[in-house]
């Protein structure tokens, strides 16, 4: 309900330098047979605040946990940079990098799999203090217990192992194990898509609860509209490899300049009694095309209720529409999308 | 609005599913293996009776296992020789119980130095992948396709015929599959999200091979080791056959059998004591080792 | 994906052929002690490994065996003169011959064990099939070989206790002369793909698709039959296509308990007895027929499995 | 038929019983084809099918190097001087006659009229090719036999002289050996440097017909050859079995008529089979020790007689020969012309006499050696006996076993490498040779090529400069004491020959030269 | 025709009574009770959500119904679907039953097709089994399905294999082996869980429109509310392996009766919640090996109070409302009705 209150950035939220800033990032994967080339992200740039939550979303194809992984500095850029903190990875020699990329982390979908399951708890704990140095192993425990107990775990369980810990308790040790390396930005990639519903609340508000105390940035990766919309400062909108949106949270979720982000909007099922849900959707025709042979114009065109002759031929601009709002759209105006001819209809009303 | 959530702290500190079982002691682990797969714990035991045998076989043997006599050669069994005599009138249970120590010295032998070789060969591949990897790669073809005999006795010939030797060969025989196995591993195991969560944390290749790696790799290499025990106590009876083995007076079950098969029209019987003796010992890693993947492995409990 | 995997295959050779002429020159002793025999002076050894080209630089030795191996030339055994070629086309087939019987027999009797254990998966029959393979695989073959060579060779004469027919010569005789060496092969090798059917077909008959096949209303024979047999027909694929090295090079002991004049035999003695061409072109044709059958099973995936067709 | 299975035959109704019985019946066919392929065909035929214990080298006499080849070059090459099969005492064989006109001559006179298989005549241009081609060519393994030959000459068209550099009443016997084999020239090309090693040609009674390597050579009849009634059989089929069982089991399930040079142990085994016969006796064929002299404590005589005093040869012969055979005091057997009582007697059993002469080497405490030997379960069986023996008098060692392209080239090559090798010494037809080729001080079976005892070569040369065999029995006997003395070799035992022949085969006997001859085998 | 239908709209189609389910345990170990004493039932024609957090024995309910659990699972109660008990029935009669009169979609589309098998031989097998056509009239009739499950160029795509197709084809294809023999009902476990939003949508979509085509039933196995609000009439909520709740989609939406419920929709993100403040039902479902006697959702709940430790009936509390919770009658639970849903813009009205 106070949504518009909360989109003001927040104080940590510095406007000036960017904890990371991609210019013209592709990233191509080589087949399996190598005889052909798949673009995971193609000619992307955005720059990510200190502080704030930048949320990406997409579905699968979308080239969104690449570019996190980009983020967290496990994926060297095929083509464009990637400064973080303003430094470009690549004239940072080997060794300087590895400890220069420890103020960005990520965290991972699967909470078990992030863990090694033959190391305890505190082992787990202790692993990136091991690469700081200055620290006895008494100082290096009693900070590993000390983030435990940041994230809400009894001191107990650091002797432990993973499968003794339920999926929340994991994501809450992998959210610990970072804390000690006080990094600048966090990649979040769908860290609560595999919990259960119910606990789903607890770990987000811990996330937000970190941001607030410690002024993390987050790049927060999910395909659930909805998660993201809720806990993001911005929203950058993915499809095939591509941004089609990208903006504040407020002003991509009320006043969406791109189809796809309607379209995206419209398919989060709503569990509303049937006379509370939007009785106006707009409802996607056909398949996503595979990333291995996206189309070409604008990559949406093929399922997209707008799209005309330039859609099939020309790949749009990547315009600033509206202040620190951006679109890729042919069809689209600052104020929006041109009313839809008649032949979609209102598919989703019924 | 969030009337519905206690503190946090209550959540993370209510009891898992499943509920923790408190770790019973060694003792009462063993046990519970034992009750849970009687098969494997009875092979356990032959292996053990065997590897006493190897160790103690001094002291259990009735006769000094190359002791001569002309006047008893290739008796059937009797009170006093309880598998009867070899060609030389030597006592056969005592020969089988000292060639227990030479095909289990063999067997351990083969599969370390498989090991010693296979596993940071495989490590590397799999990890490093790209050009290294193709290179091993094809590397390890070209000994898997490699009639293995001829290596036997090229290293048998480079470094002298003896049993050590032998199994210094077919330890390099094995090395690639225990290799292949490794890599096939590691390219997986690479690509664990805790890997990459360690690569974040600025750790570097050592660290990430010997900490996550090698530590996950381990356990199919290990029931993998189990089973080529008993395949190097049957390399170890084919080469001793074929008289690159274990070298006289000594006996090893290998050997044992190549002699005896000499007599096979005149003492057919003499066959049967080292044959049986390596059927069960192979049997019983064999048994050993499945266990081993059964308990080891999460997937095959169902 | 033909001619990359021909073409991976070059160096394979290379490298095998390469290791092995390394290797044996690295051996104490040579052909020329041999072939010197009883009238062995210091000089006539001499001058034998002069006569021989043996005493020229090893890579020289070496290069001259592959430019006439490209062009079909294996050169002739040192020791009794025959042209390689003809030794390995005489050995080959007989090896090949009785690989395949073994092989043949595995799977004949292996994959119907894997079958009624997988279907009775736990049960009594499982258990029986279980520890039969248990057995088979810790067999030693060379040991069942000679105990069925006294038994049904020597104490009942049903089958000849050694030699070889040439299956073109007498194809009868031939299957005749090669069954107990082949049944002492496959012994392990039944037990082999017994157990692996087995365990994949169980695997397979739990997997998610099975579900669905059991929602359709399939009857467990169909689901048994048509669905799994195919499913696990890749798997059983690799297991025989390993079947089949591990065969090939089995056969070396039991070929000499059985006195087959085949590549086992070959091997062993050129080995011993240094003769490099023979050695050196019987590991060419071993490596080639290895990658061979993995060329032919790479192929037969492509055909049994879709997915694999399509990459 | 036991007594229960005839009775439940009986009391099947007739027609079950009848179907019972042609059943058995079947199955006993089944069980009697064990031989098949072989007896199918020698029912109609009278081919001659024996198992050879090894490959032939080669099928030329002048290229082959190997003891075990005459075996097969007999079958198809005559040699010039025969030898009687008891004795070795030389007979004619192409050469009609022979003489020593003087010592430095000898002319042989060639028979009339005989022809290669070629058609080619073997006369004295012949001869005198191919001894020219053993003696100076290249290819030629065994130009050391005819070194003292110094031309030899083409008297007239039956007959050659043979000009040689010294005295060597050893070359009529040298010409029973491969020397003395006749190729056909035009076989060869008339180029000495060619070979016919896998055609042989040459005027043997049988001709050559094909060579399959380790599996079989195959002779047909050579109907013009120059002895009446020989040979006795159509052809002939050399089957290579190097494992004796399965040679045996090749005899005795009818797959072949003769199996030669099976162990001695299965001499037992042969007399229990029903319908198998045994040729058997001594041979030149003698396990021993050749010993490097050169190194560490073999350099003293003392060890070495020690080692050689220790061994109870009676019993090794009947622990490893299941005592077929006969301990070797010397490098020849007691059959030989010109054994030595005298020299059997320095190698007698003393083991307190070896503890003697230990002790007083320094070796009291005992002694490690380094032992060669090679793999095969007979070579390991002599090894363990041996080793037990020599634990009497504290001597200890294990062998390195290596096959013997290897161990050889090891041992008498230049490493070096060991201080004894357990082997064999095949025998020559002369014994001469065989001394001068065990102990001559530059000999390649003289791995540490210690200068053999003062007088050695003046008596090998007395040896060879009368023709008279007593007086030769005697230069040879001071030899044998010699070496003996010096313990230079350590002869074990004498291998005996020990065939097992079907019941069709007929004259077929043993020769001391332990390599068999066909010739005059027939089937009946 | 309408009469029967008048019949059997009050006559249940499936009807589950006091089932429960229980799987042996390894050697040495206890077995455990997934399921405890269920009852409901499902009407012709009817969609029906089986909602519920993992592991709280839904999907092992729906598997019952087929009976496709492993041979250590074990069944008591009663599933009585057209005179048939499902849970006694023998394999013959089970496997007449399935296909032709239930048949099941499972979660994950990717694995639940013969990988070997084109999808076109794959549909004609199920097809086969209940009727026996011509070929060229069997291939029609496959090639019907197809089109109907909204494959394009199905005649083309007959010949595919399932590799050759993406999530959301799969699914379609897994919909077409389900209907071929034209089931009364259709149980779909998490049908979309592993396919992206918009093809998610897409899906429901397509079996909501079947099921009111053919008057099928269907039961959605989902843990997905959403998911269910928009294509179920009723919902049942399940909790540790007991229902808690069942009541029609709209009521149980507007005004949950159990606190679980209310939890659960209360957890849900919403476009227009306070951003960074999420709901959320703190602690965990209790083991099977360690259920409560009480109401298993006590140590959980916001409303316990002294007696919750007692057991719970599942109580009527309306004529088509069913609760497990003996203070639903004094609570006021909040359910979606406070959220509003996500702003469209007008442009596709």
């Amino acid at each position: 309900m106070n949504r518009t209150a909360a989109a003001q950035p927040h104080e940590f939220i510095d406007t000036t330098t960017p904890v990371a800033s991609v210019t013209n990032l592709s990233i191509r994967f080589p087949t399996l047979d190598g005889t052909a080339e798949l673009r995971a992200v193609d000619d992307v740039s955005f720059d990510i605040r200190h502080g704030e939550t930048f949320g990406i979303i997409g579905e699968s194809g979308s080239g969104k946990s690449t570019i996190g992984r980009v983020l967290a500095g496990l994926l060297a850029p095929s083509d464009g940079t990637v400064q973080f903190d303003g430094t470009d990875r690549a004239t940072l020699s080997r060794r300087k990098w590895r400890s220069f990329r420890r103020a960005f982390q990520m965290i991972f979908q699967d909470p078990s799999a992030a863990l090694n399951p033959r190391m305890t708890i505190l082992d787990s704990l202790l692993e990136p203090m091991r690469f700081m140095g200055g620290m006895d192993s008494a100082e290096m425990r009693s900070r590993a217990l000390d983030a435990l107990e940041r994230v809400g775990l009894r001191r107990d369980l650091a002797l432990r192992y993973p499968h003794e810990l339920s999926g929340g308790q994991k994501q809450r040790v992998n959210i610990a194990r970072i804390l000690p390396l006080s990094p600048k930005l966090v990649v979040c990639d769908e860290v609560v898509a595999a919990l259960d519903v119910s606990i789903r609340g607890e770990i987000l508000n811990l996330f937000v609860e970190l941001q607030r105390d410690l002024g993390l940035a987050y790049a927060f990766i999910a395909h659930d509209i909805a998660i993201v919309a809720q806990i993001s400062d911005r929203i950058a909108v993915t499809y095939l490899g591509k941004f089609m949106e990208l903006g504040l949270t407020d002003d991509v979720i009320d006043r969406p300049l791109h189809p796809y982000t309607i379209a995206l909007m419209s398919a989060e099922p709503q569990p509303l009694p049937a006379h509370l849900r939007n009785r106006t959707r707009l409802r996607l025709e056909g398949d996503i095309p595979s990333p291995l042979d996206p189309p070409g114009g604008c990559r949406f065109h093929t399922r997209c209720p707008w799209a005309t002759e330039i859609c099939r031929t020309e790949a749009p601009e990547w315009r600033e529409l509206r202040p620190d709002h951006y679109t890729a759209c042919h069809h689209t105006t600052p104020d929006g999308l041109p009313p839809l001819p008649d032949r979609t209809g209102e598919k989703g009303a019924a | 609005m969030n009337d519905m959530s206690p503190p946090a702290d209550a959540s993370a500190t209510a009891p898992t599913t499943p509920p923790r079982v408190d770790r019973p002691g060694l003792p009462l682990r063993i046990l519970h293996w034992m009750i849970d797969d009687p098969i494997a714990a009875i092979a356990l035991l032959v292996l053990l009776v065997i590897f006493i045998c190897a160790l103690f076989a001094d002291q259990i043997a009735p006769y000094d296992p190359t002791l001569q006599d002309y006047a008893a050669m290739l008796n059937p069994p009797s009170a006093m020789h309880l598998l009867g005599t070899d060609d030389l009138g030597r006592d056969v249970f005592s020969r089988l119980i000292h060639g227990a120590s030479a095909s289990v010295y063999a067997a351990v032998l083969a599969v370390t130095v498989a090991t010693v070789l296979g596993v940071p060969v495989g490590l590397i591949a799999g990890y490093t992948g790209g050009w290294i990897d193709q290179i091993i790669s094809r590397l390890l073809d070209t000994f898997l396709s490699f009639p293995a005999i001829v290596l036997a006795i090229a290293v048998t010939g480079v470094l002298g015929i003896g049993l050590t030797n032998a199994m210094l060969s077919v330890g390099i025989v094995f090395a690639p599959q225990l290799a292949r196995l490794v890599r096939a591993r590691a390219l997986v195991l690479k690509q664990e999200l805790y890997v990459e969560a360690s690569q974040c944390f600025g750790a570097s290749s050592g660290w990430i091979l010997m900490r996550h790696v090698l530590p996950n790799a381990i356990q199919p290499v290990l029931v993998q080791m189990t089973l080529l025990m008993a395949v190097g106590l049957l390399a170890e009876a084919s080469l001793s056959f074929l008289g690159l083995g274990m070298q006289p007076p000594d006996p090893s079950w290998g050997s044992m059998i190549a002699r005896a098969y000499v007599y096979a029209q005149i003492a057919p019987a003499q066959m049967y004591a080292p044959g049986i003796a390596i059927l069960i010992t192979a049997l019983a890693f064999n048994t050993v080792g499945e266990s081993l993947r059964e308990a080891l492995d999460p997937t095959s409990r169902t | 994906m033909l001619t990359r995997r021909l073409l991976q295959a070059i160096p394979v050779l290379l490298l095998a052929t390469f290791s092995v002429f390394m290797l044996l020159k690295l051996l104490p002793g040579d052909v020329a002690i041999t072939l010197a025999g009883e009238n062995a002076t210091v000089e006539r050894i001499e001058e034998i490994r002069r006569l021989k080209g043996l005493d020229q630089p090893l890579i020289v030795q070496y290069g001259q065996w592959v430019m006439g191996a490209i062009q079909g030339d294996l050169s002739e055994s040192l020791l009794s003169g025959e042209p390689v070629s003809t030794t390995l086309a005489r050995v080959f087939p007989n090896t090949l011959f009785i690989v395949l019987y073994a092989v043949t027999l595995s799977v004949a009797v292996g994959v119907p064990l894997g079958i009624l254990a997988a279907s009775r998966a736990g049960g009594l029959g499982d258990k029986l099939v279980m520890v039969l393979t248990s057995v088979g695989v810790a067999l030693p073959n060379f040991w069942i070989a000679m105990i069925f060579v006294v038994i049904f060779a020597l104490n009942r004469a049903w089958f000849p206790a050694t030699g070889f027919v040439s299956p073109f010569e007498d194809p009868l005789a031939a299957l005749w002369y090669a069954t107990l060496p082949a049944v002492a092969l496959a012994a392990s090798g039944m037990a082999e793909v017994g157990r692996q059917l087995r365990s994949s077909l169980v695997e397979t008959l739990h997997s998610q698709h099975f579900r669905t096949l059991h929602a359709k209303g399939l009857p467990f024979r169909s689901i048994l039959w048509k669905h799994g047999l195919r499913n696990v027909s890749v798997n059983l694929l690799t297991v025989i296509s390993l079947l089949i090295s591990r065969t090939l090079a089995a056969t070396v002991v039991v070929e000499v308990v059985f006195a087959i004049p085949g590549m086992g035999n070959t091997i062993v003695n050129a080995t011993l007895q240094r003769d490099f061409p023979v050695v050196q072109g019987a590991v060419l044709v071993m490596v080639l027929t290895v990658i061979t059958v993995n060329l032919v099973t790479d192929i037969l995936y492509s055909i049994l499995d879709p997915r694999i067709a399509q990459q | 038929m036991n007594e229960t299975k005839r009775k439940a035959i009986d009391a099947l109704p007739p027609l079950r019983r009848r179907q019972v019985l042609s059943g058995l019946a079947g199955l006993a066919t089944v069980a009697s084809i064990g031989g098949l392929p072989a007896m199918a065909q020698a029912n109609g035929e009278n081919i001659l099918r024996v198992r050879a214990n090894a490959n032939p080298s080669s099928l030329d006499p002048a290229t082959g190097g190997s003891g075990s080849d005459h075996t097969f070059l007999y079958n198809h090459y005559d040699t010039l001087i025969d030898w009687e099969p008891d004795t070795l005492a030389p007979k004619p064989g192409l050469a009609a006659e022979w003489s020593f006109p003087e010592p430095k001559t000898l002319v042989l006179k060639l028979r009339d009229g005989v022809t290669f298989h070629d058609g080619s005549a073997c006369d004295a241009e012949a001869v005198k090719f191919n001894l020219d081609r053993n003696r100076t060519a290249q290819i030629s393994n065994i130009k050391q036999d005819l070194a003292s030959v110094e031309t030899v000459e083409v008297t007239d068209p039956l007959t050659v002289t043979l000009r040689l550099s010294a005295p060597d009443t050893a070359l009529p016997l040298i010409l029973s050996d491969r020397a003395g084999m006749m190729v056909s020239p035009t076989a060869l090309g008339n180029d000495p440097e060619t070979n016919v090693d896998r055609e042989p040609v040459g005027t043997g009674p049988w001709s050559f017909v094909s060579w399959t390597d380790g599996e079989k050579v195959v002779g047909t009849k050579f109907d013009a050859h120059w002895r009446d009634g020989v040979p006795g059989t159509d052809g002939i089929e050399m089957f290579v079995m190097p494992e004796e069982s399965t040679g045996l089991r090749a005899v005795q399930s009818g797959q072949v008529h003769i199996a030669y040079q099976l162990s001695e142990r299965q001499k037992i085994l042969v007399e229990k089979i029903p319908n198998l016969g045994i040729v058997s006796g001594p041979t030149l064929y003698i396990h021993q020790l050749y010993v490097n002299a050169a190194r560490g404590a073999l350099q003293d005589v003392r060890v070495r007689r020690a080692l050689s005093l220790s061994v109870d040869r009676n019993a090794f012969v009947a622990a490893t020969q299941a005592n077929v055979g006969e301990a070797a005091y010397m490098n020849l057997p007691k059959a030989h012309w010109a054994y030595s009582e005298a020299a059997a007697e320095l190698t007698t059993y003393d083991v307190d006499e070896a503890k003697r002469l230990m002790e007083e080497a320094g070796y009291g405490d005992g002694l490690e050696l380094d032992l060669r030997g090679y793999p095969d379960q007979g070579s390991v069986q002599r090894q363990e006996v041996l080793l037990a023996q020599w634990s009497k008098i504290g001597v200890r060692g294990r062998f390195q076993n290596a096959p013997v392209a290897e161990n050889s080239g090891r041992f008498f090559g230049e490493e070096k490498q060991g201080d004894l090798l357990m082997s064999a010494w095949t025998g020559r037809p002369d014994p001469s040779l065989t001394y001068a080729l065990l102990y001559s001080e530059n000999s390649f079976y003289n791995p540490g090529r210690v200068a053999p005892p003062e007088g050695f070569a003046d008596a090998i040369q007395r040896s060879r400069e009368t023709a008279d065999q007593d007086a030769r029995k005697v230069a040879l006997g001071e030899v044998q004491q010699m070496v003996m003395q010096a313990q230079l070799t350590i002869p074990l035992a004498v291998r005996y020959e020990v065939d097992a022949v079907t019941s069709e085969v007929q004259d077929f006997n043993a020769n001391l030269l332990g390599k068999p001859k066909f010739n005059d085998v027939k089937l009946g | 025709m309408s009469t029967a239908a008048v019949i059997d709209a009050t006559a249940p189609l499936l009807d589950v009574r006091n089932l429960s389910i229980s799987f042996q345990g390894r050697r040495g170990q206890p077995s455990s009770n997934i399921i405890h004493d269920l009852n409901f039932s499902i009407k012709p024609g009817e969609r029906v959500g089986l909602v519920g957090e993992s592991g709280c024995g839904k999907s092992v309910t729906g598997l019952s119904l087929m009976r496709l659990l492993p041979g250590t699972a074990k069944i008591g109660g009663q599933v009585l679907l057209q005179d048939i008990d499902m849970a006694k029935a023998n394999s013959k009669q089970i496997r007449r039953m399935r296909g032709k009169s239930i048949a099941m979609i499972f979660q994950e589309p990717m694995s639940a097709l013969d990988p070997v098998f084109t999808i076109g031989s794959q549909i004609s097998e199920a097809l086969r089994l209940h009727e026996r056509l011509p070929r060229a009239e069997e291939r029609e009739r496959v090639i019907e399905a197809l089109a109907e499950v909204g494959i394009p160029a199905p005649s083309q795509r007959i010949d595919d294999y399932p590799h050759q197709l993406s999530g959301g084809m799969r699914q379609r294809v897994m919909i077409a082996i389900a209907l071929i023999n034209r089931p009364q009902l259709i149980i779909a476990d998490e049908p979309t869980t592993a396919l992206d939003v918009t093809i998610q949508a897409q899906i429901m979509e397509l079996l909501t429109r079947l099921s009111e085509e053919r008057g099928m039933a269907m039961l959605f196995i989902t843990h997905d509310l959403g998911v269910v609000a928009e294509t179920c009439q009723r919902m049942i909520t399940m909790y540790a392996g007991q229902i808690i709740e069942d009541a029609p989609v709209d009521e149980a939406l507007a005004q949950p009766a159990h606190p679980y419920t209310s939890g659960l929709l209360r957890s849900l993100p919403h476009f227009n919640h306070e951003r960074g403040n999420f709901a959320y039902i703190a602690g965990r479902v209790p083991s099977p090996f360690m259920m409560p006697d009480g109401c298993r959702f006590a140590a959980r709940c916001p409303h316990r109070i002294e007696g919750c430790d007692a057991p719970q009936a599942l109580r009527d509390i309306a004529p088509d409302r069913r609760v497990r919770c003996w203070r639903s009658e004094d609570l006021r639970l909040n359910g979606a009705v406070d959220t509003a849903p996500a702003p469209m813009p007008e442009v596709i009205s």
